[in-house]
């Protein structure tokens, strides 16, 4: 099958920072206002409150967070809203060392899955943990919520800074 | 009241590499090109194409199947894209097959492209709007995060080391440096090698993750009244599934892949297999991450949840071994241009099927094989099981 | 409507701001990479010909879209630098969608030995005496400002 | 293997110029939940396949695809995306259920068109980097070119085009659901704003938010379920060149093409005759007479003539956009096709209330998916 695969042709990094292929530059304006909805909307809500808000479900009773106005799993509109605590345990992790964009970080960004208290188990949600030395993170370990002060919040998932092991 | 039969009758591809100097279109052509002429067939007897191609940020074009359709073939025909993140590449046949099952269509070209180099300030940037765009995107993610998490949550689950899952790396690399399209094949790599390179999300290191990668692949479907006038040897696509779980990915148990079996579930019913160990001689299963191909591999039920390190360990995987997986060389050998890569694995069943691998073939005259893929959210499975 | 709680006021509405924080580096192609030098370093301007089906391309391409011919370095040729206006319109909105004070002329131009049409900018334009069918010859940038892109072009002028 | 597939369901949320009381989620949970009802199936249990028609830069999304399950109850069960217009995704369910593979499958396109707020920068982004991109035109210039060209060739006439605007915003105050109704006279259009001459800016269709959800059937299931069958009797879809340089610009032959193969599949042989009202892509006035004449709705340059005599209105011989079009409903970019889709069902069902067509058995739908594509998809359905 050797005949089969084309010789496209590779080329380095050099080859473009030296000009040595020509290559067009476009910086894509995509900008975007979300309607955050029913659902969305009051979760920011709580947020900016210091608080998180989870929606419960009669008929397979599961209390979801992020909230949502239909189950999908049951199919059908969700009933109530419930609030759920900040406390929770981590469900899975990772020590992250590269930003978004790949550029490295000294120390490591610590991405968790948190099983939130009060919510339905497994229901998680993704955030960051912080005081806490990297070494030390387990899965199963218990966090709480670290809130930016009241003023500072502004109805964003990042009104909690982090959340920090607790005993 | 059967379905129709449907067969892979050609099969082509562009080299994989890290920055090509071909447009996006011009790979696409590349791939039909070389497809076209493994059947000796000409863009007039296609009747229709589909495209298979992930993420728009990539290639850096809006609507990009649209611009993609020149070079893919589609020039007057109907053309469609479909689209289920990375597990693109395994879904892009199975649409082909309803194409042609579905009796509008006797013949269909399958075209996947991806070209990830326009990405800047890198590829890997264009994940970082894969997640929620309200209650996770201001947290900053990037796509290690997930694949991390999942790692670990999957080691966490059944006590595995790094040691264990490093094997997967070393094999796979190794696999394709028997490939004439491979970026990274490399044949003396070692696990120490993976356990020394660049820690960037632990426990995800550097030479566990498949490379950025420019590439396209494409294949062409027959009915079986075509595929028969075309080539003594037609490899049948006997089965096909595909499942999406919720998006609510931090709602779900991640150590195992839920939506893999059931996609399989699927394809195994269509193909008449009951007990897949005994009946899939070769499997190609999605490998961005080494422990993707262990977690895939239980999720096909090829292997009993977290016993897959243990059969790697014995090299029950090995191209010699009772079970040969991703004998290409998979996506962390060949390379990952990511709806391409699926792609390849599909073309990897019809070489080793018909007995055309060269230096990668499997011993033994394999008679039948599996490919999967994966995508979105550690979301969702793409399974296509293929037979002579 | 088939939600058990609504929102009651339009202050309860929220939206949040977001973007694709992305650019993107294009290489020419391999077509595109000599037709474009062959622009900057020479001022002409190539197509290709389908040795299959005859149509002549512009730009020169690297596959015929017909019959996925491949297009070697024997089926360049030259075009132009003289054409037929095929089209032509007068453009009041900018990628903003604000309104411009003069319109941006654009046509669309079949040079002479092409089948296809090429978009460009229209130049030294008197509005009234444009007209489908006119004679249009390309303006190219001087030769110490061309760089190897679809802009080495300045425009078309009617002639 | 052939089988007959019918629309048994249909739904919809909208459509408006701004929906911020709801969520894309919400809003396709809305349109699911209606479709569901009337086709008296749960789907969890009774579905086998879902799609949806979505473009991840008009989400603002990579990878939109994972997004699209949990509203639509398609969790863990099969569903994925078709990056085209809703009318492709339609199509992709239709040859699920005609292979045998699946019996009941739902398609669903929405749109969030006041969520972008650069859209003509998004749309630009569709057009080649290399060769056409750089020029940094707003991609509505290629109308103004298109328009151009036709008008020069004789097909049509400035007027006629205006006609059109007339016809189809007037039927849309006739539609509840449409956003973009409106009284107004040919002169309005042709002194409004030029934006890329000679297409005014009321001769561009404005957009709307909103979403459609559809369940398909095979015909012997759709026996047992609740839902109004309405047949799909032939489907085709094509596309010309994404080059601007190559395509055929006077002739749309997307819409030819599609129409072929949906005649084709059809057994139509005289659409003129056999075809009763058309639902027709008309995101510019001058492409629904354009696409009329590649349709074989009408003779070349007879499109605009027939418009201006009336016998594209509702009471005329051949309706055309009898719910408002895009012009009239607002243009529901990746779900325009379903929205034409989902008047001919109304229409063919007898529930299109003061907008009724009499005496329908046989409607067309054709959707283009904009510029700067030759991307377009139409269906044949019968009551």
């Amino acid at each position: 099958m050797e005949h089969l695969v084309y010789p496209t042709r590779g080329l380095s990094e050099q080859a473009f920072e030296k000009h040595e292929v020509l290559f067009e530059t476009w910086h894509v304006k995509a900008e975007y206002a979300w309607d955050t909805g029913v659902a969305i909307g009051k979760y920011l809500d709580a947020l900016k409150n210091g608080r998180l808000i989870g929606r419960r479900c009669f008929k397979c009773k599961r209390v979801m967070v992020p909230p949502r106005m239909f189950c999908e799993q049951c199919f059908r509109p969700t009933d109530e809203w419930v609030y759920v605590q900040d406390t929770g345990i981590v469900k899975t992790f990772s020590l992250c060392y590269v930003r978004w964009d790949m550029v490295r970080l000294k120390e490591p960004e610590i991405p968790a899955v948190i099983d939130l208290d009060g919510a339905s188990k497994g229901m998680g949600i993704l955030h960051k943990l912080g005081e806490v030395d990297p070494k030390a993170v387990k899965v199963g370990m218990r966090v709480q919520a670290v809130w930016k002060p009241a003023a500072e919040r502004t109805g964003s998932i990042t009104d909690i800074a982090y959340f920090k092991p607790i005993q | 009241m059967g379905l129709r039969r449907v067969a892979v009758v050609g099969a082509g591809m562009t080299k994989f590499v890290r920055r090509a100097q071909e447009t996006g279109r011009e790979l696409a052509w590349e791939a039909v090109s070389k497809a076209l002429e493994s059947c000796e067939m000409t863009l007039d007897q296609i009747d229709c194409v589909v495209m298979g191609t992930a993420p728009d940020a990539f290639d850096g074009v809006h609507m990009k199947s649209e611009w993609l359709a020149d070079g893919a073939g589609a020039w007057g025909k109907p053309y469609m894209r479909g689209y289920v993140g990375g597990g693109t590449g395994v879904f892009a046949p199975a649409q082909g097959w309803y194409h042609v099952a579905s009796g509008l269509f006797d013949t269909c070209l399958v075209v996947c492209e991806e070209k990830m180099s326009p990405t800047q300030p890198h590829p890997q940037a264009a994940f970082n709007s894969i997640f929620d765009n309200i209650t996770e995107r201001p947290l900053g993610p990037n796509l290690l995060w997930i694949f991390a998490i999942e790692m670990n949550a999957y080691m966490n689950r059944y006590g595995l080391k790094k040691e264990d899952i490093a094997l997967v790396s070393v094999k796979n690399k190794r696999n394709a440096a028997d490939h004439p399209a491979s970026l990274l094949g490399d044949p003396n790599i070692t696990v120490q090698d993976v356990l020394n390179s660049e820690v960037l999300a632990w426990p995800v290191q550097r030479l566990d993750v498949s490379p950025v990668t420019d590439g396209a692949v494409a294949i062409v479907l027959a009915a079986d009244s075509v595929a028969r006038r075309v080539t003594p040897k037609p490899i049948w696509i006997e089965g096909i599934g595909w499942c999406l779980d919720t998006a609510y990915w931090t709602n779900r148990d991640l150590s195992y892949p839920t939506y893999v079996e059931e996609a399989a579930r699927r394809a195994y019913a269509m193909a008449g297999i009951k007990e897949p160990r005994k009946e899939i001689h070769i499997a190609e299963p999605y490998d961005p991450f080494d422990y993707k191909e262990l977690h895939h591999l239980e999720g096909l039920m090829l292997f009993d949840k977290g016993q897959a390190p243990e059969a790697t360990a014995l090299g029950i995987t090995q191209r010699n071994g009772d079970l040969p997986v991703c004998p290409s060389g998979g996506l962390l050998g060949v390379g990952n241009p990511i709806a391409a890569a699926g792609l390849m694995k599909i073309a990897e069943l019809f070489w080793q099927l018909r007995g055309e691998a060269g230096k990668r073939q499997v011993p033994g005259n394999p008679r039948r094989g599996v490919a999967q893929a994966w995508g979105d959210l550690m979301q969702v499975g793409t399974v296509v099981v293929m037979g002579k | 409507m088939s939600l058990l709680h609504t929102l009651e006021h339009p202050t309860d509405a929220r939206v949040w701001r977001g973007n694709l924080p992305l650019y993107h580096r294009y290489t020419a192609g391999i077509a595109g990479e000599k037709f474009l030098r062959a622009l900057k370093d020479e001022g002409k301007l190539f197509g290709a010909k389908c040795p299959r089906c005859g149509y002549v391309y512009v730009p020169a391409r690297l596959y015929c879209e017909r019959d996925a011919a491949h297009l070697d370095d024997t089926t360049w040729m030259p075009v132009g630098p003289e054409g037929e206006l095929v089209s032509f319109t007068a453009v009041y909105v900018d990628l903003d969608g604000h309104r411009l004070e003069k319109p941006q002329w654009v046509g669309l131009v079949r040079l002479d030995g092409a089948s296809s049409v090429t978009m460009h900018y229209l130049g030294e334009v008197k509005p009234e005496a444009l007209r489908v069918g006119m004679r249009v010859r390309v303006v190219l940038k001087p030769t110490n400002e061309r760089v190897g892109s679809i802009k080495d072009i300045a425009y078309f002028k009617p002639i | 293997m052939n089988r007959t597939v019918e629309i048994v369901g249909v739904g919809w949320s909208g459509f408006r110029t701004i929906s911020p009381d709801l969520s894309y989620k919400e809003m396709i949970f809305e349109a699911a939940t209606r479709a569901y009802t009337e086709a008296g199936i749960d789907p969890r249990n009774d579905v086998q396949g879902f799609v949806t028609a979505a473009e991840d830069y008009h989400e603002g999304t990579s990878i939109f695809d994972e997004y699209t399950p949990d509203q639509l109850g398609s969790a863990l069960r099969p569903m994925h995306t078709i990056t085209g217009d809703g009318l492709h995704a339609l199509a992709a369910a239709y040859m699920k259920i005609a292979s045998g593979l699946m019996d009941v499958v739902v398609v669903e396109a929405h749109s969030k068109a006041s969520n972008i707020l650069t859209l003509d920068h998004i749309t630009a982004f569709a057009e080649d980097p290399t060769f056409e991109r750089p020029l940094a035109i707003n991609p509505i210039a290629l109308a103004g070119l298109e328009m151009q060209m036709l008008l020069s060739a004789g097909r049509f006439t400035l007027e006629q085009c205006a006609q059109v605007v007339v016809k189809n915003k007037n039927n849309a105050l006739a539609n509840p659901a449409a956003a973009h109704g409106a009284a107004i006279g040919r002169k309005t259009v042709l002194e409004s704003q030029v934006v890329a001459s000679p297409l005014t800016r009321l001769m561009a269709a404005p957009h709307a938010d909103g979403a459609i959800v559809m369940v398909l059937a095979d015909s012997d299931t759709a026996k047992r379920l609740k839902g109004k069958p309405v047949r799909i009797r032939g489907i085709g879809w094509a596309n010309d060149t994404p080059a601007l340089d190559s395509r055929d610009w006077l002739h749309a032959q997307y819409a030819r093409k599609s129409a072929e193969m949906a005649y084709r599949v059809a057994g139509i042989r005289h659409p003129r005759s056999e075809i009763d009202f058309a639902e027709v892509d008309d995101t510019f006035a001058y492409k629904e007479l354009q696409h009329l004449e590649a349709l074989q709705l009408a003779k070349p340059g007879e499109a605009g003539i027939l418009t201006a005599q009336g016998a594209t209105e509702r009471d005329g011989e051949l309706p055309v956009n009898p719910g408002g079009g895009c012009l009239g409903v607002g243009s529901l970019l990746d779900a325009n096709g379903l929205a034409r889709v989902l008047e001919v069902v109304l229409q063919l069902r007898g529930e299109a209330g003061a907008r009724q067509l009499k005496n329908v058995k046989t409607g067309l739908a054709f959707t283009w998916r904009g510029v700067p594509t030759t991307s377009g998809a139409a269906v044949v359905l019968s009551n």
